[in-house]
């Protein structure tokens, strides 16, 4: 796997982290052997009872050197604030076209799944040099989803998503551990990372188990758990239709305008109360406790689909 | 006369607290009746500035900060500067979420 | 000057500075009680900007009866604290004063307690504590109740403190034990006291008031 | 005696000092004296240093192998809990302000004691009540939710005795908040005549700034454990997700404490540090003023930067990078401060005894552990070392590395004054350097793992990492032997050690002024105050070797 000393940069985001690190290196290299060289100069030099010329210090030692060596630090950490924030700005948002993958954390495994509906428990199969979107939920604490080969990390927090990119682009085995602190069997909660070809990953895809992909298995539960009761076309109740909703803006009935995102939907499963559409009667009961996260994201998935199948009409 | 002389100083002080405390009545009973008025946020507002009104009134008079030493002020104040602190950071966080 | 020496603490040999710095400290403590109940002050709003709606329903179901009484009363008792911290500095003959203002301010802190545990037993009937078989359907009103419950119980304890140390004083002046003439201990008491008096007046709109208006 | 001839002084007749001015039980528990309270602190977190390294022992050893060969995880996982609450709390946070300051802050203002005497001793009973607590909860089975008591597993997950541990906390913020309180007033009211405030020592401003933390950031902590005890013992859902709490709420909070109370950690070993090199470099220290506008910018911009701890937590990308930014920021004054010790040794008369062995330990390794900082300051870096050795081998850096070497610097250095006694100089010599170098055995390699994604708090971990754990578990074998050789050499040195005179290193403040031990009440007469600390040689000179001018006017010159 890794080598002792150098860690695989596996992913495009990974070259621009390690140049910015070993920048910082350079930096407190050099600052270490001013510093450390100094102090070890002076010790000699200046010990007790030598030789070293002493007598009247010279006057500009003071002021000028504290004022300079201020103003140089801080000139030095603008810079570099300024240089690693536009690296981590450059890579914020997830390009549009990314492949989206869920994950679910618990204590102490993380399920992934893929969008055809291939499972898979503690790893991750992931095509060669395409960005990789992964939606993140946590059913009980707070983990942490750490890729070190990718230098990628990002909490996955309960009662709320996060999400994370990447695209990889080398071809391999790497370690997925928890790095957020998470009960007994913290570490045990690693798993492995598989970089493959596209066309391998696509192959790899097809001969998974047959499981319904997310927004079928979303369609099935919109019927049992008794959505479509309401929110179907054919229904009398008054209530919002999903045909095309998610990623417009929806006007609430109290003034405000939300995007219908991932986030929104499920704020909407779970505490209907809280962004009433406008129009409508605030009637729907709460699914919390009902739904578990994995069957929230697939009918997120599952009004996700609604909106192609208008774009496609 | 020293009793005489007493009396009065008792009537003084109870006159000038009696004022500010007939302001914070009045204050709270504001504060009251406009809970009640629909203004949307502002109603909100109202609630915490009409708080904000009523302590700083406490603050100045009954604990005598506008007599006060500056050294004493800078510490009155030194805790309301990190609240706000505290305050606005925290919020950069949670307003900005998305 | 007999009064200074018998109130004249170690280490200090001036009693003016042992003045100064007994209120000095008591300031430094409640800049650190600001925060102290400003931290749950934040924890209220950052619960209140995420559940908007829950907030003012559970604000409803508070009675704001007991609310505004109670800030009354507590306003009331800042006024008297007020009068016998002044009267302690004004003058010596004012000693009556002093010891009548401290018994009305700690019997209104007592009222205030009282009233509270009677608005307790209504949140209790009404099954307002958060848990199972909680009153409301919104989750964020269990929020709301969870702040209430905590922040009210912190500002009891605090106010029970409050009522022990006028009690307090109240006993010493009274034996004549200490005089009240620029005792220090009765400014320090007074400026805890409308410190108490403080935070309650900022809970007042955040318990009381949220949602009445709709 | 000679000492006291060399000052022009009059032998006076011998009086108790303030170890012997009592001998009762008693005379210690129920003591207001600023030097007693300050002994008796001294005993507790030497007891809880001596606690909490046993328990790092244990994890250390478990560590020489990856799959878990002593340890069943929860035991591993209490274990590092333990050392993690125990060191923040009971050890670092009262180590240095609570014996050092307690001990020095009155002598070195001109003082008879601090301003509250009885809040002082309070205090201490707070630590000793809040110390029962966390110990109980070790006793009756441990608590693993880690130092930093994340929720919503430290409030709804864990099965542990997260109540007794956190109300240790809870009571020992309030002793911290109390020893504030009365430092900040004992500063302010209670200087000598004569001691402005740019005459103080630089030890004296550590102290104060450290108060201001203390008072101001302190109430916060109390708050967030607050929320999680009651979450735990009423039910109340603050940070439950399921009934739309928020647990990342919990992280702001815990952190706007946690962040500066690492200022609280590092700013009085920085007070030590400044006080120890212009003694042993015979210079006045470079920059009194820079170095004293450096501790309160770090004191106050210190209470800005705590969301880099939660830049992966899901925090905003605004917070992000305000905090950032904040984080760069409150690196300069720490420069700066690096930059001016170095710059005092420059033409001194540097002798090198063990304080200043341990003091240079302080600097170097202070240095290592702030520039290490920067990479967690941003952004992408930290997103890939955090949570990693790579951050646990930083702030043990400056929390180990600087405090605890700046605590063992100002116990050599103040040990004459504290005890009256002199210690073995060649053992403390030799602990000095075997601290130094163990320090680095242990921590250095865990630079490495970090980078390479070892994430802490693991208690089985990857093979390939084994190599670095093996050399870290030896260091701190090397580290453990250091910290206990001073126990042993200065128990010693009580019993047999030689008498110490006055002011054994010749140095300028007030403190060397009064018989060492001192007496009840600091001082014989009230010391006047008419010059600048650190006056070891004339003005527009270098150093030189004669004996310095005392802070104390009332010093024959």
């Amino acid at each position: 796997m890794n080598s002792l000393v150098s860690l695989p940069e596996a992913s495009t985001h990974a070259g621009a982290v390690d140049h910015i690190f070993y920048l910082l290196l350079a930096l407190s290299g050099t600052t270490v052997i001013l510093v450390f060289g100094l102090i070890l100069l002076f010790a000699v030099r200046y010990r007790r009872g030598s030789k070293a010329k002493r007598g009247p210090m010279p006057e500009i030692l003071s002021r000028e050197f504290e004022i300079g060596w201020t103003l140089a630090t801080l000139l030095t950490f603008i810079f570099l604030f300024w240089w690693a924030s536009s690296a981590d700005l450059s890579s914020l948002a997830a390009p549009p076209h990314a492949l989206e993958i869920h994950v679910v954390a618990k204590q102490w495994m993380w399920k992934t799944q893929h969008t055809n509906g291939a499972r898979e428990i503690n790893a991750l199969h992931v095509p060669l040099n395409r960005p990789v979107h992964l939606l993140m939920s946590s059913q009980d604490v707070i983990h942490s989803f750490f890729v070190p080969a990718f230098r990628v990390k990002q909490d996955v927090v309960p009662g709320r998503d996060t999400d994370i990119w990447f695209q990889a682009s080398k071809r391999g085995t790497f370690p997925l551990l928890c790095a957020e602190y998470c009960g007994t069997n913290h570490s045990m909660m690693r798993g492995k990372i598989v970089v493959m070809r596209q066309d391998d990953y696509a192959r790899w895809l097809t001969q998974q188990p047959e499981g319904d992909d997310l927004a079928h298995e979303g369609a099935k539960l919109f019927v049992s758990q008794g959505c479509a009761g309401c929110h179907a076309a054919s229904s009398n109740v008054h209530a919002p239709r999903l045909a095309g909703l998610y990623g417009r803006t929806v006007q609430l009935a109290d003034g405000r305008t939300v995007s219908a995102s991932d986030a929104y939907i499920r704020d909407s499963i779970l505490q209907p109360k809280r962004d009433v559409v406008a129009g409508f009667e605030p009637i729907m009961p709460s699914f919390k406790g009902l739904l578990d996260d994995g069957e929230i994201q697939s009918l997120t998935a599952y009004i996700r689909s609604l909106r192609e199948e208008q774009q496609n009409d | 006369m020293s009793g005489r002389g007493a009396s009065n100083d008792i009537r003084r002080l109870w006159v000038r607290n009696l004022i500010i405390w007939a302001a914070l009545l009045l204050l709270l009973l504001l504060s009251l009746v406009a809970a009640y008025i629909p203004m949307g946020r502002i109603t909100t507002a109202s609630g915490i500035v009409i708080a904000g009104a009523k302590s700083t009134l406490v603050v100045l008079l009954f604990m005598e900060l506008s007599s006060a030493k500056p050294l004493i002020r800078l510490a009155a104040i030194s805790g309301l500067v990190f609240l706000i602190a505290m305050f606005a950071l925290t919020f950069a966080d949670v307003l900005a979420r998305p | 000057m007999t009064d200074e020496s018998a109130l004249l603490r170690e280490p200090w040999i001036d009693f003016g500075r042992q003045l100064e710095a007994g209120k000095f400290g008591i300031w430094v403590f409640l800049a650190s009680e600001t925060l102290f109940f400003g931290a749950l002050l934040l924890t209220y709003t950052v619960c209140r900007i995420e559940h908007p709606d829950a907030f003012a329903a559970a604000g409803r179901e508070t009675n704001v009866w007991y609310g505004t009484i109670n800030t009354a009363v507590l306003l009331t008792s800042s006024l008297t604290m007020a009068v016998a911290a002044q009267a302690a500095k004004e003058s010596a003959r004012l000693r009556r004063v002093v010891l009548a203002g401290l018994m009305i301010t700690a019997m209104l802190g007592l009222a205030f307690i009282v009233i509270k545990g009677f608005e307790y037993k209504e949140d209790l009937d009404k099954h307002l504590v958060p848990g199972a078989g909680f009153a409301l359907p919104q989750p964020g009103a269990q929020l709301f109740y969870g702040f209430y419950w905590l922040v009210t119980g912190v500002h009891a304890i605090h106010l029970s403190i409050g009522i022990a140390l006028v009690s307090r004083l109240i006993w010493v002046l009274y034996r004549r034990e200490l005089p009240a003439k620029d005792n220090p201990e009765i400014e320090v008491t007074a400026l805890y006291w409308h410190l108490v008096d403080i935070v309650w007046i900022f809970l007042y709109p955040l318990i009381y008031l949220p949602g009445r208006a709709s | 005696m000679t000492d006291a001839l060399l000052a022009g002084e009059l032998p006076l007749p011998p009086r108790p000092d303030y170890l012997r001015h009592g001998s009762t039980i008693r005379s210690w528990l129920a003591t207001t004296d600023h030097k007693r309270i300050a002994i008796l602190y001294a005993v507790t977190i030497t007891v809880f240093f001596f606690m909490g390294g046993a328990a790092i022992t244990a994890v250390r050893l478990e560590l020489f192998q990856p799959n878990g060969w002593l340890l069943t995880s929860d035991t591993y996982n209490k274990l590092f809990s333990f050392h993690g609450i125990i060191m923040v709390w009971f050890f670092l946070v009262p180590s240095i302000p609570n014996t050092f300051g307690n001990f020095l802050l009155p002598l070195m203002i001109g003082a008879p004691d601090v301003a509250f005497p009885r809040l002082n001793l309070f205090s201490w009973y707070l630590t000793i009540a809040a110390g029962a607590f966390t110990v109980y909860a070790l006793v009756a089975g441990g608590v693993d939710t880690g130092w930093t008591f994340y929720t919503p597993y430290s409030s709804m997950f864990s099965n542990t005795h997260v109540f007794a541990a956190a109300a240790g906390v809870f009571v020992v913020g309030f002793a911290s908040i109390s020893t504030g309180v009365n430092f900040i007033a004992t500063t302010h009211m209670l200087r000598a005549p004569g001691m402005t405030w740019f005459r103080l020592p630089l030890f004296v401003w550590a102290i104060y700034a450290t108060s201001l933390i203390m008072v101001l950031a302190t109430p916060v902590l109390a708050i967030s454990l607050l929320l999680v005890i009651a979450e735990r013992v009423l039910g109340l859902p603050i940070f439950d997700p399921a009934r739309g709490g928020d647990p990342i709420l919990f992280q702001h909070l815990f952190w706007f404490y946690s962040h500066p109370a690492v200022y609280i950690m590092v700013l009085p070993a920085m007070g030590v540090v400044s006080e120890i090199i212009p003694c042993f470099a015979r210079r006045r220290i470079f920059g009194y003023d820079f170095m004293v506008y450096a501790m309160l910018a770090i004191a106050g911009i210190g209470f800005f930067v705590w969301g880099h701890h939660m830049f992966v937590s899901g925090q905003s990308a605004l917070a992000s990078l305000v905090f950032s930014f904040l984080s760069f920021i409150i690196a300069v004054p720490s420069a700066i401060k690096v930059f001016n010790w170095t710059a005092s040794l420059y033409r001194g008369q540097i002798s090198f005894e063990s304080p200043m062995l341990y003091a240079l330990g302080f600097v170097g390794l202070f240095t290592t552990g702030g520039l290490s900082g920067l990479f967690l300051a941003s952004i992408p870096i930290d997103i890939h070392v955090t949570d990693t050795y790579f951050v646990v081998a930083h702030f043990h850096y400056i929390m180990v590395g600087g405090s605890v070497s700046a605590f063992f610097a100002g116990l050599h250095f103040w040990w004459p004054k504290v005890t009256g006694r002199l210690y073995p100089e060649r053992w403390a010599k030799f602990a000095a350097i075997l601290m130094y170098a163990g320090f680095n055995m242990t921590f250095l390699p865990q630079f490495f793992a970090g980078y390479l994604g070892m994430p802490r708090r693991y208690h089985t971990y990857p093979a390939e990492f084994q190599i670095y754990n093996v050399m870290s578990s030896a260091g701190a074998a090397v580290l453990a032997l250091a910290y206990l050789l001073p126990l042993g050499y200065l128990t010693w040195s009580l019993f047999y050690g030689g008498k110490a005179a006055r002011n054994p290193w010749s140095a300028t403040g007030l403190e060397w002024t009064t018989s060492s031990p001192p007496p009840p009440k600091n001082f014989d007469r009230q010391p006047r105050v008419d010059r600048a600390p650190y006056d070891y040689h004339a003005e527009g000179v270098s150093a030189g070797t004669a004996p310095p001018e005392m802070q104390n006017a009332r010093e024959t010159r």
